[in-house]
């Protein structure tokens, strides 16, 4: 390692520096053990500048730091690859691991919690585990932080362990997410017994092994690229139970239950955001295997609309931003799926700034409301917490996707990439079309939050009153809502397209140009392996223009759907009320028949019937595994009677079955 | 001289006479004879093998293994000692407080 | 490299030795004030005499006793190759010297109160010796006399509380089934010396491969392949034995009640080194004596697919039987019983065709798990010492009582369930590739199934100690120094194992390669 | 058969039968007076008391089994015995030979000084004696 690079361990070792002396000497530490976290993720950060300078001029850096043992076969290793894409990723969790350090010291400090050292050692461990994670150079090391990032999250959504909900909340977040990993699991094993190898990149790394086994080898009775299928999609286990896709979200809207601050580190930087790059990492792997990108796509285009229809039901301004978090993950999962790598990554970055963004806004709220979460409750926050509403305004339309903020330019370029497979692809024109009418969703519950939650009347006495929130809320908030409003210009590739501008920053970094770059992993070697092709309608400039005017179009319906039917001091609760079409009429806040058909006709049906499913069949089937097991178990245990003459009847049986069973297979009864 | 046949055939009846008691009987002591039954079956094979094969490790073997069923009854006796004062029997089929 | 001094050969025994003196030793303290015992004086005998074991062992393997001629100092072979000393065997010896080493400093509070203090440290002594005599026996004679001599000692231990109705009713279990098996067993030993004329483990190889139609030894007329129906019925016998040894289905009937029953460190002695010298056994019986192949052609099954099936029903049963259960101890009875079943993968793998990997696999489970599981039943006796009750509803809120303790135990618990940053992980990580490198696919699978359910019950007694409310109020608990001491030691092991896998990993790599090829 | 069969079943014969015959003959010449003191159990001229099921002390078990044990361990002397002449003539040193034994006694005595001194082989329970192994807690 050589250069600047020397200084890259300490990116991850900053915070887990912070961890161990928080968690040991925490409780004689001013601010309940805060600073320590603080100094070390502003280190991690600063650090992670310039690592990113260092890419932009040109160096990458893939190295091993620590072998951990080798057999004759393989070798297991820790490393650290730094390329384009983790050290961007570097950069917005150690600024995101920051700022909700800082916003920690509102939400949690100045409201007198107790265990506060342990919760900023949680979160010290957490964003260690993320940084690690990212700058892993093998599947087993990302398998081995992945983990602990799942653990790091029991930890913290439980960390108000005296509620009922907390508890189970975390183990059921840990459950189901180490259900998929353990797809994970078996796909780590299985690409190392076939490959001998784990790393992302290099001439020795699985990818380039499985590219050159492909019609020539075999695996376990599989060709090499039903077996990169296979493996891909075992990986993929673990990235659907992290990132929350369907059928294994269910555990992310139950962790709400956890402190606010740590809502906002899963949502955008850490927990969720690694199942996402952990597809962009080993993207050439899934680039061989068009069956595993459909998938994806299909996946997160599915996800996408049903999360967001549910979205639109819910009354907890947290719960709201939970199923948003699952239906944005959805849209970068498309774009990884038609390949659309820099759609993705660019979704993945933006999204990581304006959801901390949000849920610190939210959080701010919270804190201002008394702890309240009902967003019928709060009202006519706009006057008296400006700078929450501005930012978090900046955030809501971003997710929205409205132009000119960050979400717009991601989920269009998402979109269009997604559309221009899609015209040749069916599967994939599906999956583009539930994409684009969760667009219209997601403008409707993002507006119908803002409008309940700052506008209007004061809905009670909290929502009167507001508690007043301190500056480390503040200044973390107007940073991020800064960056919400900015964060579009990183890739502004509808103006490459279209005015031949060079402004698609973002394609040229991941792609290498000009900086930095590892062999085999930018988007131009991805692209030359995805095997798909693209069709366009009236040319790629009118593609462009009409992907945009679509997306932008059914996010501005939905949200001035949204911003209608919630007008007024005091909206009504029209997803509480099944009332018949007349009386709905009668309601004078309609525009007209389509939206009121769409309101009621299609979207309540819909995001219950989607809620419905989600609270009966996906945790019933998860329950009924559990029943199985248990009543397998009850079984198990009836045959221990306890009596130790039937022990030794059963003993002797054994011995006898034995001795039968391996007669019989050795032929000596014949 | 006998063919080997023959003590194989005994100690094999040893042996199921020993499970046989092991199945049936419910007085700790019966179970230890049984068990005992079963041993020494296996030291008359031992010591018919050694005689068939012509070395002697067999027999040594067998001694080892009378004096190993030694020690396990003294064990055994001390533990259906125990087994009377604290449960009054010594029938093995009356503790089950832990089961299931 | 260390230069082996010129010792007589027996002094290759070192371990074993050390700990059998130690026995002794503590016999004569005992004898010589046996009424008022020096608990302290027991208790530090016994741990410095497994500590300086362990010390004899690991400069044993530095000094590469076991390591092929050229490179190291070569397996040393005792009593006419009765006992060989190779890699093998001072791995285990590592595993049981620090075992013993554990819970000696665990019992010094634990049997706090008790009387036969002297009895307990010395019949803990003495099997142990067996235990790691079993690591260096090379002859069904001596696989015989050590198993015994780790059994005696361990039914009386389990039976030790004479006033305890479980432990008595444990000990009787424990010692009736065993007494069985031990029939069982020998009856075995028998039926192959029958066959094929000898008792040493490589003579019968020998026997088994040669098809000379002569005795190995004397050179007599005598053709194994006449015998094979003897030889058939044996190897299953000796299965059994070997099953009862280390819990496996279909004698783990005795595991759950003595683990329970018995004081909660001898339930952890029992469940760790016990189980690992039954699995040393296992391995070297099976893989020297009885080549697979050749057996296969003489007998006509293939004895590694019967252990890879008694594998797949062992992890099944312990795990379902774990995830009912509400005793604390018990469930880490039966979930031992299920780590015994990933243990088997490395025998099932044998004649599978896979390298050394598996069954190195299975040895580093087995070190690991001596750390993890010791652990787990070491914090058992340390709430048994406090008094707070057995069932998972007793451990209710111990997290707020005794923290450092409860993260030692979160350490274990998912250590034992093989989260990633712990060492439980690795080494069932490697079982799973390795068994999917044999192409025992449906053993995979087992091992995956089982290891999701397994995470259900043990992340229970986490929740239990940590988020849920306590029944009762347990009031200020003590922090007793032994146990304490103990419980940290085996969860910093458990943590540091990951890490500082190479040597491990190597040393249990070249031990499978050793003993596989020999 | 060889003749060293005969002598030994020679042998087992006039063992046998001499008792047997010694017996049958003083029954026929004795005179027959039977009577109720001679039907009693001898007892070294004690009159007995009780019936014969009544329980042992245990101490007399424990030394029963001391002496199983300790008895099977002399068959293990045994084969050392009958080699040991051989073996000196084969080459090795007295220690060598002797050796291995006197660890084996050593071991023994060691065990036997244990259970002395906690109270195995006190034959009653006395004042001094703690009871360790019997007593009913």
């Amino acid at each position: 390692m050589e250069g600047l690079f020397t200084f890259a361990p300490a990116i991850v070792l900053f915070p887990l520096v912070a961890f161990a002396i928080t968690l040991l000497v925490g409780r004689y530490l001013p601010l309940g053990g805060a600073i320590p976290g603080i100094v070390a993720t502003g280190g991690s950060l600063a650090l992670s500048l310039v690592m990113a300078a260092a890419v932009a001029g040109g160096e990458t850096t893939n190295e091993l730091v620590y072998t951990w043992f080798e057999t004759p076969e393989i070798t297991f290793h820790f490393g650290l690859l730094i390329d384009p894409l983790s050290a961007a990723m570097l950069v917005v969790v150690s600024l995101i691991a920051f700022l909700v350090h800082v916003f920690s010291l509102s939400y949690m400090n100045a409201e007198g919690e107790t265990g506060l050292p342990r919760y900023y050692a949680g979160l010290g461990l957490f964003t260690f585990s993320m940084l690690a994670f990212v700058v892993a150079d093998n599947l087993l090391m990302s398998f081995v932080f992945f983990e602990l990032v799942g653990l790091c999250s029991f930890l913290l959504i439980g960390f108000w362990y005296r509620t009922k909900s907390a508890p189970s909340a975390a183990k059921k977040a840990f459950l189901v997410t180490r259900f998929g990993d353990f797809f994970f699991l078996i796909g780590v094993v299985a690409i190392a017994a076939s490959y001998g190898t784990l790393s992302f990149a290099g001439d020795a790394s699985f990818v380039t092994a499985a590219e050159s086994a492909i019609d020539s080898e075999t695996f376990f009775g599989f060709d090499a690229d039903t077996w990169v299928t296979i493996t891909g999609l075992l990986v993929l286990g673990g990235v659907i139970g992290k990132s929350a896709q369907f059928p294994l979200h269910t555990w992310l809207p139950d962790a709400m239950e956890g402190p606010t601050p740590v809502s906002a580190l899963i949502h955008a930087a850490t927990m969720v955001a690694a199942g996402v790059y952990l597809v962009a990492r080993m993207f050439g792997y899934y680039a061989l295997s068009p069956t595993a990108l459909a998938v994806i796509a299909f996946v997160g285009g599915f996800t996408a609309l049903f999360a967001a229809t549910m979205g639109c039901v819910k009354d907890d301004v947290k719960q709201v931003l939970a199923y948003s978090t699952i239906s944005q993950y959805g849209y970068m999962m498309l774009a990884m799926g038609v390949g659309g790598y820099v759609a993705g990554v660019f979704h993945l970055l933006n999204h990581a700034v304006f959801k901390a963004l949000l849920f610190l806004g939210a959080g701010a709220v919270i804190i201002a409301m008394h702890h309240e979460q009902d967003m019928w409750k709060m009202g006519g926050l706009k006057e008296q917490m400006p700078v929450t509403y501005y930012s978090f305004l900046a955030g809501s339309l971003a997710l929205a996707g409205i132009i000119p903020f960050s979400g717009f330019w991601s989920k269009d370029e998402v979109l269009y990439d997604a559309l221009i497979v899609g015209l040749s692809e069916p599967l994939i024109l599906a999956a583009y079309a539930m994409a684009l009418l969760a667009v219209f969703f997601t403008g409707f519950y993002t507006i119908r939050m803002v409008r309940l939650t700052f506008h209007g009347e004061p809905r009670s006495e909290a929502a009167e009153s507001p508690h007043a929130i301190g500056l480390p809320a503040k200044i973390p908030l107007a940073v991020l809502g800064v960056l919400a409003l900015v964060g579009g210009a990183m890739n502004l590739k509808p103006l490459e397209e279209l005015a031949g501008l060079e402004v698609a920053f973002l394609e040229r970094w991941l792609d290498g140009q000009g900086v930095g770059s590892v062999d085999g992993l930018t988007y131009h070697a991805y692209s030359e392996t995805v095997h798909y092709g693209h069709e366009y309608i009236g040319g790629p400039e009118g593609t462009v223009i009409l992907s945009a005017a679509l997306s932008l179009g059914l996010a501005l319906a939905g949200a001035g759907l949204a911003w209608t039917l919630y007008s007024g001091p005091e909206p009504t609760r029209h997803t509480e009320r099944l009332g018949s079409l007349r009386d709905l009429a009668v309601a004078n806040y309609y525009q007209d028949e389509y939206q009121v058909w769409l309101a009621r006709g299609l979207t309540l049906p819909l995001a219950r019937a989607s809620d419905r499913f989600d609270q009966t069949a996906i945790d019933g089937v998860v329950d009924g595994v559990g029943s199985v097991s248990r009543f397998g178990g009850e079984r198990l245990r009836r045959l221990q009677t306890g009596q130790v003459t039937d022990y030794a009847a059963l003993v002797i049986l054994g011995v006898l079955a034995l001795l039968v069973v391996l007669g019989i297979n050795g032929g000596w009864f014949l | 001289m006998m063919a080997i046949e023959g003590y194989v055939l005994l100690s094999a009846g040893l042996f199921c006479i020993g499970l046989f008691g092991i199945l049936t009987r419910r007085n700790a002591l019966m179970f230890l004879m049984a068990v005992e039954l079963m041993v020494n079956a296996a030291v008359i094979n031992l010591v018919a093998f050694a005689l068939y094969h012509g070395t002697l490790t067999g027999q040594v073997f067998g001694l080892f293994v009378l004096g190993l069923a030694a020690a396990e009854v003294a064990i055994g006796l001390g533990i259906i000692l125990v087994l009377y004062r604290n449960f009054g029997t010594i029938d093995v089929s009356v503790p089950t407080t832990m089961r299931w | 490299m260390i230069e082996p001094v010129q010792l007589p050969d027996a002094a290759a025994l070192g371990p074993a030795l050390v700990l059998g003196l130690t026995a002794l030793v503590v016999f004569v303290f005992d004898s010589a004030r046996p009424h008022e015992p020096d608990r302290g004086l027991l208790a530090g005998t016994t741990a410095a005499g497994s500590l300086l074991a362990l010390g004899v062992g690991v400069w044993y393997m530095i000094a590469g006793v076991g390591v092929p001629e050229p490179d190291g100092a070569g397996v040393i072979s005792l009593f006419d190759g009765q006992l060989v000393v190779d890699q093998l065997a001072l791995f285990f010896m590592l595993v049981t010297a620090i075992v013993t080493a554990l819970v000696a400093i665990a019992s010094y509070d634990y049997m706090d109160g008790h009387a036969h203090q002297g009895e307990y440290y010395s019949l803990v002594l003495l099997a142990a010796t067996g235990m790691a005599t079993m690591a260096a026996a090379n002859s069904l004679v001596t696989v015989f006399l050590a198993l015994e001599l780790a059994s005696l000692p361990s039914y009386a231990l389990v039976a030790i509380l004479k006033d305890n109705r479980g432990s008595v009713e444990a000990g009787l279990k424990y010692f009736l089934l065993g007494a069985l098996s031990s029939a069982i067993f020998v009856y075995g030993i028998s039926l192959v010396y029958g066959a094929t004329g000898v008792l040493q483990l490589d003579l019968v190889a020998e026997a088994i491969t040669g098809e000379t139609g002569q005795h190995v030894l004397t050179g007599n007329a005598h053709d194994v392949a006449g015998h094979d129906g003897l030889l058939g019925v044996g190897i299953v016998l000796l299965l059994v034995g070997i099953a009862f040894k280390t819990a496996s289905v279909p004698l783990h009937f005795w595991a759950p009640e003595a683990y329970e029953g018995a004081p909660a460190p001898i339930a952890a002695f029992l469940s760790s080194a016990s189980k690992a010298a039954g699995f040393v056994i296992a391995i070297r019986v099976f893989t020297t004596a009885f080549p697979v192949e050749a057996t296969a052609g003489l007998v006509g099954f293939d004895w590694s697919v019967a252990f890879a099936v008694l594998a797949v029903a062992t992890m099944t049963i312990g795990n379902f039987a774990a995830a009912v259960q509400e005793n604390v101890k018990r469930m880490l009875a039966y979930s031992s019983v299920g780590h015994a079943g990933y243990a088997l993968i490395g025998l099932a793998g044998v004649g599978a065709g896979a390298n050394e990997l598996v069954l190195g696999a299975a040895l580093m489970h087995l070190f690991v798990y001596a750390f993890m599981n010791t652990g787990a039943f070491l914090f058992v006796a340390l709430a048994e010492y406090w008094g707070v009750g057995r069932t998972f509803a007793d451990y209710n809120g111990l997290g707020r009582r005794a923290p450092i303790a409860c993260v030692a135990l979160t350490v274990f618990m998912f250590s034992l369930a093989g989260i990633p940053p712990l060492g439980g992980f690795l080494s069932k990580y490697l079982l799973f590739w390795g068994s999917l490198q044999a192409g025992m696919l449906f053993v995979a699978g087992a091992l995956v199934v089982n290891s999701a359910l397994s995470l259900y019950y043990y992340s229970r007694l986490v929740k239990a100690v940590w988020f849920e409310e306590p029944v009762t109020d347990h009031g200020s608990l003590a922090q007793p120094v032994g146990l304490y001491a103990a419980l940290i030691a085996a969860a910093v092991m458990t943590v540091v194992v990951l890490p500082g896998f190479g040597p491990i990993a190597d040393s249990a790599l070249d031990a499978a390669t050793a003993v596989l090829t020999s | 058969m060889s003749t060293a069969w005969i002598a030994i079943s020679a042998m087992a014969l006039i063992g046998v039968g001499l008792p047997i015959g010694m017996i049958t003959l003083s029954s026929l010449l004795r005179p027959s007076v039977p009577e109720d003191g001679k039907r009693q159990t001898y007892e070294s001229g004690e009159i007995p008391t009780g019936g014969t099921r009544f329980r042992f002390n245990v101490q007399y078990y424990m030394v029963a089994l001391l002496f199983v044990i300790f008895d099977v361990e002399t068959a293990f002397i045994f084969p050392w015995v009958v080699t040991y002449r051989d073996a000196l003539e084969g080459g090795p040193s007295v220690v060598a030979v002797l050796a291995p034994m006197l660890a084996f006694l050593g071991i023994l005595i060691v065990g036997l000084v244990w259970a002395w001194r906690n109270g195995a082989v006190s034959w009653a329970r006395s004042e001094t004696t703690d009871w360790r192994s019997t007593q009913n807690q």
